[in-house]
């Protein structure tokens, strides 16, 4: 655990200098630190507990919304909505859980997709609730200790803060029992059970923990784009993308979500800016790579690399 | 040695970077029903494996009547005539049995002689026609082993290796399955037997290869080494 | 030395097919500018970046622009996009020249540093009844009173409903239907033998390009009749007719320009449009030439070094392109919004046709659409 | 037109979408059936199906019946080589590699066509696009018709291969027990480049049948219709061939209904909301069966 | 001797088939109840229905004197059940001390404590050379020990062991029977699925035979050994 926490604080260190580096790289940087934190978050539910959630974009989009809506319609403070956004993100993770915990494997993922997609009607449908298809703006932030909200140096160590937090969640619960019921729960539900663990319970509890951190990086991505859709927010493949994040990373992981954002959204970048019109195609070709070389995720493979290496060598002696 | 039809020389067999079989060497003659016995975890199953081509061996060769396998594949191996009795029986569980048992005539030779092959099974297992109908996942355990040996003969095979069919079963069933392999064996169909139940293989069987570790320690004729003090110490708790 | 402008487009991802056509439309208008001149003697360049089709790609090219010292950005296509992009340059004080998203919120209330050449959701629905209005004026013998309404529920056709429905009331039409859809496997047959019922006499119809096409064809299978359709977007493309065939004759659509438009210049930019493009050119690449006109304008106006000089600049254009009058102006809530003429395109023996306004139409309207049973 | 008569439009209506969603779900549902994949590309092979239909009919004029000739067969080659370069690797990872991977080829696919064809939505113009005839006052579309009945050949030749044929048997059994398969001399990996190939033989057939009624677009409509294939397997019973009519017509009749009388925005919601009632009350599908573990 | 378990009129029904009906049994603390009967007699059923992981048709569970029908399983084991599973269930992506970790994590939270009770569990079983492999890669000898290492961490009262000695080789197998018997020194009660008739004959102090579901003898184990129907059933004539 020290040895994670360590690296976590390196990385905080290196995130702290990193806008007096790369003053003119901010967007990109909150990109990868918003999907790190999202894909962690996601992991606890979808690797670290083995329930495969294609609908996390639903948390994200509520997120943002909470933040934008509060702004502009009752002046509340984006810190406030957050937090507000994160209790219901949980609630309604508790409901959803509830009602699809008892599918298994292929049919739970697709019943998160079901579900996300209603909620994306809803989202556009229901003007009254979410400003409807034509989105919402954010015109004014309050500036707390005369800090610029609006501003990529601010928003940049909020993503970082994100980022940062879920990650030391991470790597406090896989230490935890909570970590151990998490994944004996994702190995084998009876054999969980036999070890006294309530498997519901534990899903619904992975599953509120993981929408509640999500939502909040949805609210800080809410104010990143300062203006929001519902299309976009609930789309289907932000959900598929922030899985995809974390499963390329290397699922149940401490840092292959956050490797998987810097992978995918770097490379998302790199690509972008060399390819044109072709990247996306190149993209698709990544993850096909990624699948067939490392199928465990990079940081998934080089970990098993690491023990069944060290396993082999001592059966051998 | 023209009559054996199988014939493993000196492998090393493995799982990714782990090697779990170290240098076996054994053979098995035309007619012949051989055991091969050991600890758990010595890598009986390893050698059956890599006989019928789940895996390949890291070194040494494998002949299978007469002609080495290189890199063939499971199916390939039951073209050549080789029928492997999994342990897990790996049956079809919504097919019926008699679904099952056409499957095992699947490949085009099994095929011609299906009828034929298929009273060679009812008669060396009369019970069968008794659930024919019933679908094998609903089967006793017992009941689906004796399907997965009948299965296996549809194939019409030159040999047959079969891995710990008594695993699991019932006094009752375990003297039935037995039996069943014994009266196959009379027929003449050489088999390579793994099994747990040491006393049953010594007094079936021609031959015994004993495996410690992945090493053979020991191999010879069932009826001398009965009397072995290593095998009645080790094997038969005497 | 040359004049670097940054130009954030959708080439990849949901909305490509704009994207292209916007690309031809800045090129042609940049060839036409620098066989001019330039700007003030200096090459004019675009720097492409491509936005994905998502807003956080958009916001990291616009950071790179902003960053780079471009004297103005011109961007990008859907409202989700253009929306936080407006946002952000405005806060970094980059002049932002808004490409094609047509949403009202891009300039309502907009922003000191955006500005838009093209139409939006107001304008369009306001020339939408405005034509309405002058059918029913010259024909009188043929009532329109009525009106059905079917939309997709994006943010365009969302918001261009909810315009109509204003204008509907205001002007006296019954809204007898209305009716609002998602993308899928588009089956629109439910909601158009609701339709039926309704009996409306005129379809007012704002959907995805690709809707259109099978709306059409439904519409004549399940014999849905009008005296007059009018359908957004989708009946401006070319791919419209092609693919819905005589079907698509009677249909009414409003656009920002069209070939035979009266205005100078249109004739021959439609030839070089269509030169580059390799195919039959729309509005899109029109509005993709307006766009960057209206930068070029500007930066001879203005120091390309100072962003506030070129946004005063921008502020106080007044010129004429081949597609359109442009000065930006503010009032009734929007700012920085060119108060365009929409034109009304009427589909004529499968050919585009300017009908509305009398005064740049080349051909009257062909009024009231027969029923489908005696086509 | 009397609400009676109204009602029965819209369930004829609904049974008539319900076949061509049956045909978009049945080639995911062999699949799943079969490897225990779930695709994620199958709607892009449908969308890839309406391009090759656009192309024959920009470059030779064929009708798109006619172009299936061609298409099926190029679509079944495309899914072995997918199969056999892919999937094959990926069969014994992670059950989450072939999810990515699909996702990867759905990308791939999307975004090829897109840099081939450009962006503008495509369509074929054919003479009966909008042709109806009427039975007993109800409005029939004729390409829907076609379409259905290509939904029924079809799945009841899929029945038969699975059922009467050898290679059928060879697949079910390969579907039951791959290693089981294996030992007695069935080239599994051979099966499985078929089934991959059948799957998106299928769905190239339903995108070519459907192109005259639908539209194509490179990288937004193969979502759709994944989502679509996804809850039409589901409902009729993922893995079972011939559900996927049931599945199909469910969804059409409920989503139909649903938008003619409640709020027709809500239309995708209809079928997803049956498809989580399904899931939460019989996992296995309206047909499908339990399979007991041995 | 006091009375840990007691079940009354246990009755399991899959569909039409009832494949338990109307069995009793009862255990006390350091006692060894042995369960035998045929493959498919309902035995593994049985043990499901007790521990909570099969629903009930009828039928009256009570432990300690408090009446536990229709708990869940995992309360169950919070009061003091533990349970091996016929078919091993590692959970195989974890070492075997992690394993063993979710287990003792029941009755302490903090995971010194954990660790201290898993490592003497491990020491107990014979695996603690093993802690660091994954578990997905032990033989079948060693998964048997994890299992049952798994089932002891949670500190039980009572423990079902389904037939954790199949495939076991007569070394491996002694010990097996040795260890189960240390458990009973602690206090522990035992309930045991075995076919293999040598454990059952040393081990059990009451046998209960099932045939289809029903309850076909009960007694010492000399008794049932020499009972007719139970030959007849299960064990076969030599
Ligand atoms: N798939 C696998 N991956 C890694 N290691 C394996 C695998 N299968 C077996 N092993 C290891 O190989 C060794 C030999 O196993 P094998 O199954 O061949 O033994 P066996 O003699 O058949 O034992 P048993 O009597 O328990 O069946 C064991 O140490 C086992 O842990
Ligand atoms: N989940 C299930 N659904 C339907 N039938 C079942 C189920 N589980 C068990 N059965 C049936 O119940 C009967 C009893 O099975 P059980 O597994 O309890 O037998 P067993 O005595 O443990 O046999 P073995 O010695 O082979 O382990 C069998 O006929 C079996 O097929
Ligand atoms: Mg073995
Ligand atoms: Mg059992």
């Amino acid at each position: 655990m020290t040895k994670h926490l360590i690296g976590l604080g390196l990385l905080l260190a290196a995130g702290i200098a990193y806008p007096a580096i790369f003053p003119n790289n901010l967007t990109i940087a909150i990109s990868v630190l918003l999907f790190a934190g999202w894909a962690t978050s996601w992991d606890l539910l979808g690797g670290w507990n083995g329930q495969v959630s294609l609908g996390h974009a639903s948390f994200v989009g509520l997120g943002a919304y909470f933040v934008a809506i509060g702004q502009s319609q009752f002046g509340l403070a984006p810190w406030w909505t957050m937090a507000m956004a994160a209790a219901f993100a949980a609630i309604l993770g508790y409901f959803w859980g509830w009602l699809t915990f008892s599918l298994r494997g292929p049919y739970f993922s697709l019943s998160t997709i079901a579900v996300a997609e209603i909620l994306r009607l809803v989202a556009i449908n229901e003007d009254w609730l979410t400003g409807g298809a034509t989105g919402v703006f954010i015109a004014t932030l309050p500036e707390p200790f005369g800090i610029d909200l609006f501003s990529r140096t601010a928003q940049f160590y909020m993503a970082l803060a994100f980022a940062a937090v879920v990650i030391a969640t991470v790597i406090v619960i896989s230490r935890a029992r909570f970590g151990f019921q998490l994944r004996a729960v994702r190995e084998d539900e009876d054999s969980a059970m036999a070890a006294g663990i309530d498997p519901t319970a534990t899903k619904l509890k992975a599953f509120m923990l993981s929408a509640a951190l999500t939502s909040i990086g949805g609210g800080i991505y809410g104010i990143v784009l300062a203006f929001i859709e519902p299309h976009v927010m609930f789309a289907l493949l932000l959900s598929v993308q922030i899985a995809l994040t974390a499963i390329i990373g290397g699922r149940g992981t401490i840092w292959g979500p956050a490797a998987g954002a810097l992978v995918l959204v770097g490379a998302g970048e790199m690509f972008r800016t060399t390819f044109a019109e072709a990247n996306m195609l190149i993209y698709g070709i990544l993850i096909l790579v990624v699948v067939l070389f490392v199928p465990r995720g990079i940081v998934g493979e080089l970990a098993r690399r690491h023990i069944r290496r060290l396993y082999a060598k001592r059966a051998q002696s | 040695m023209s009559d054996a039809i199988l014939q493993v020389d000196n492998v090393d067999l493995g799982y990714g970077a782990l090697k779990v079989v170290y240098g076996a060497s054994l053979h098995v003659k035309r007619g012949e029903l051989v055991g091969l016995v050991g600890g758990n975890g010595s890598g009986k199953s390893t050698i059956l494996r890599a006989i019928s081509g789940m895996i390949a061996p890291w070194s040494g060769r494998i002949l299978f009547d007469g002609e080495e396998i290189k890199g063939a594949r499971p199916h390939q191996m039951a073209r050549k005539g080789l029928a492997h009795v999994p342990m897990g029986r790996q049956l079809f569980p919504n097919m019926t049995v008699r679904e099952n048992l056409m499957l095992g005539a699947y490949l085009p030779e099994a095929k011609a002689a299906r009828d034929e092959n298929m009273a060679r099974v009812e008669a060396l297992f009369p019970d069968l026609i008794r659930y024919a109908d019933a679908m094998a996942g609903q089967l006793s355990g017992g009941q689906q082993q004796m399907v997965a040996i009948a299965r296996a003969l549809m194939l019409g095979p030159k040999m047959l290796i079969m891995d710990e069919p008594s695993l699991g079963l019932s006094p009752l069933f375990v003297k039935q399955v037995m039996a069943a392999i014994r009266r196959v064996a009379e027929t003449g169909l050489p088999i390579l037997l793994v099994e747990q139940n040491v006393k049953q293989v010594l007094a079936a069987s021609h031959r015994v290869y004993v495996l410690e570790n992945g090493r053979q320690v020991l191999d010879g004729p069932s009826h001398e080494l009965q009397g072995h003090p290593m095998i009645r110490k080790a094997y038969l708790g005497l | 030395a040359q004049v670097e402008i940054g130009v954030i487009n959708s080439l990849s991802g949901n909305f490509a097919a704009f994207g292209e056509r916007y690309r031809t439309g800045l090129q042609v208008a940049l060839d036409e500018i620098n066989a001019n001149g330039g700007i003030k003697g200096q090459q004019l360049t675009l720097s492409i970046q491509d936005d994905r089709s998502e807003a956080k790609s958009a916001l990291a090219a616009a950071e790179s622009f902003a960053s780079k010292g471009v004297p103005l950005v011109i961007g990008s296509y859907a409202s989700s996009i253009t929306g936080p992009l407006a946002q952000f340059l405005t806060r970094q004080k980059v002049p932002l020249i808004v490409l094609g998203s047509a949403d009202d919120s891009i300039t309502k209330p907009g922003s000191p540093w955006v500005f838009r050449a093209k139409h939006n959701s107001t304008i369009v629905a306001k020339a939408y009844f405005d034509y309405f209005d002058h059918l029913k004026n010259t024909k009188k013998d043929v009532p329109l009173e009525t009106v059905a309404m079917l939309y997709g529920n994006g943010a365009w056709p969302t918001s261009l409903a909810k315009e109509g429905k204003r204008l509907a009331s205001e002007r006296g039409y019954k809204v007898v239907g209305d009716q609002a859809y998602d993308q899928g496997v588009t089956d629109f047959r439910p909601i158009l033998n609701r339709f039926r019922g309704a009996n409306a006499d005129v379809l007012y119809i704002v959907s995805y390009a690709e809707d259109g096409v099978a709306i059409t064809r439904q519409m004549r299978e399940v014999g849905l009749n009008a005296k007059v359709i009018a359908i957004d977007t989708s009946a401006a493309l070319p791919s419209f007719v092609q693919q819905v065939g005589e079907s698509a004759d009677y249909v009414a659509t409003a656009v920002s320009w069209s070939q035979d438009v009266k205005y100078p210049g249109a004739q021959e930019l439609y030839e070089r449009l269509k030169a580059k493009a390799g195919g039959e050119p729309s509005f899109y690449e029109a509005e993709g030439y307006l766009a960057l006109m209206v930068a070029a304008d500007a930066l001879r106006r203005a120091d390309p070094k100072s962003r506030e000089s070129v946004r005063e600049a921008l502020a106080a254009t007044n010129i004429t392109t081949p597609v359109t009058t442009v000065s930006f102006k503010s009032a009734d809530g929007f700012q920085g919004q060119n108060p365009i003429r929409s034109l009304i395109l009427q589909i004529q023996d499968g050919k585009h046709v300017t009908v509305f306004p009398e005064d740049l139409a080349a051909k009257p309207p062909q009024h009231p659409t027969p029923e489908w049973s005696s086509r | 037109m009397a609400g009676i008569d109204i009602f029965l439009q819209n369930v004829a209506n609904g049974v008539l979408m319900g076949g061509v969603y049956a045909l978009i779900g049945i080639g995911l549902t062999l699949v799943f059936g079969v490897m225990r994949t779930i695709n994620f590309a199958h709607g892009d092979f449908v969308v890839l199906g309406m391009y090759s239909a656009v192309l024959f009919n920009a470059l030779l004029g064929w009708d798109p019946y006619l172009s299936l000739l061609l298409a099926m067969p190029i679509g079944f080659l495309t899914g072995v080589i997918v199969e056999r370069f892919i999937l094959s690797r990926v069969i014994d990872a992670p059950p989450e590699s072939a999810l990515l991977a699909t996702l990867g080829i759905s990308l791939i696919i999307g975004n090829a066509i897109l840099l081939t064809f450009g962006g503008e939505p495509r369509s074929v113009q054919v003479s009966y696009a909008s042709s109806t005839f009427s039975i007993a006052g109800v409005n029939v579309s004729m390409v829907l018709l076609l379409a259905g009945i290509a939904t029924v050949i079809m799945i009841a030749a899929l029945y038969a291969l699975l059922n009467r044929t050898e290679i059928g048997r060879a697949i079910r059994g390969t579907a039951e027990n791959r290693l089981g398969a294996e030992l007695v001399g069935i080239d599994t990996r051979r099966i499985h480049s078929i089934v991959f190939g059948l799957g998106v033989m299928l769905a190239v057939m339903a995108g070519v049948t459907l192109i005259p009624l639908l539209f194509a677009t490179p990288t937004n409509t193969g979502a759709v219709f994944t989502l679509k294939a996804f809850v039409v397997t589901v409902l009729g019973g993922l893995g079972n061939v011939g559900a996927a009519i049931a599945g199909g017509i469910l969804l059409g009749v409920v989503e139909v209904l649903g938008a003619s009388y409640f709020m027709s925005e809500y239309r995708e919601a209809y079928g997803l909301i049956a498809f989580l009632l399904i899931l939460l009350f019989r996992p296995e599908g309206l047909f499908g069966r339990t399979v007991k573990r041995v | 001797m006091p009375n840990v378990l007691r079940a009354d009129g246990i009755t399991v029904k899959f569909g039409g088939l009832t494949a338990v009906n109307d069995v009793s049994l009862s255990l006390g603390s350091g006692e060894i109840l042995g369960l035998i009967g045929p493959n498919g007699a309902g035995k593994t059923t049985l043990f499901n229905a007790v521990t909570g992981f099969a629903p009930m048709h009828s039928g009256r569970i009570t432990f300690l004197d408090q009446d536990i029908t229709g708990l869940p399983a995992f309360k169950r084991t919070r009061l003091g059940f533990g349970r091996t599973f016929q078919t091993e269930r590692p959970f195989e992506e974890l070492t075997v001390l992690e394993n063993v970790l979710v287990a003792a994590f029941l009755t302490v939270g903090r995971r010194s404590e954990a660790e201290r009770i898993a490592r003497s569990v491990l020491e107990q079983v014979g695996l603690a050379d093993r802690a660091h492999q994954p578990a997905l890669d032990l033989n079948l000898a060693r998964r048997r020990r994890l299992e049952l290492a798994k089932a002891l961490a949670v500190k039980p009262k009572v423990i079902f062991l389904d037939e954790i000695m199949a495939g076991l080789n007569p070394p491996a197998l002694r010990e097996m029977i040795a260890f189960v018997r240390s458990l009973t020194a602690q206090g522990l009660a035992v309930l045991m699925v075995e076919h293999i008739m040598e454990a059952i004959i040393e081990l059990s102090d009451h046998v209960i035979v099932l045939a289809s579901g029903e309850k076909i003898a009960e007694g010492t184990p000399h008794q049932v050994t020499s009972d007719e129907r139970v030959i007849e059933a299960y064990l076969g004539t030599d």
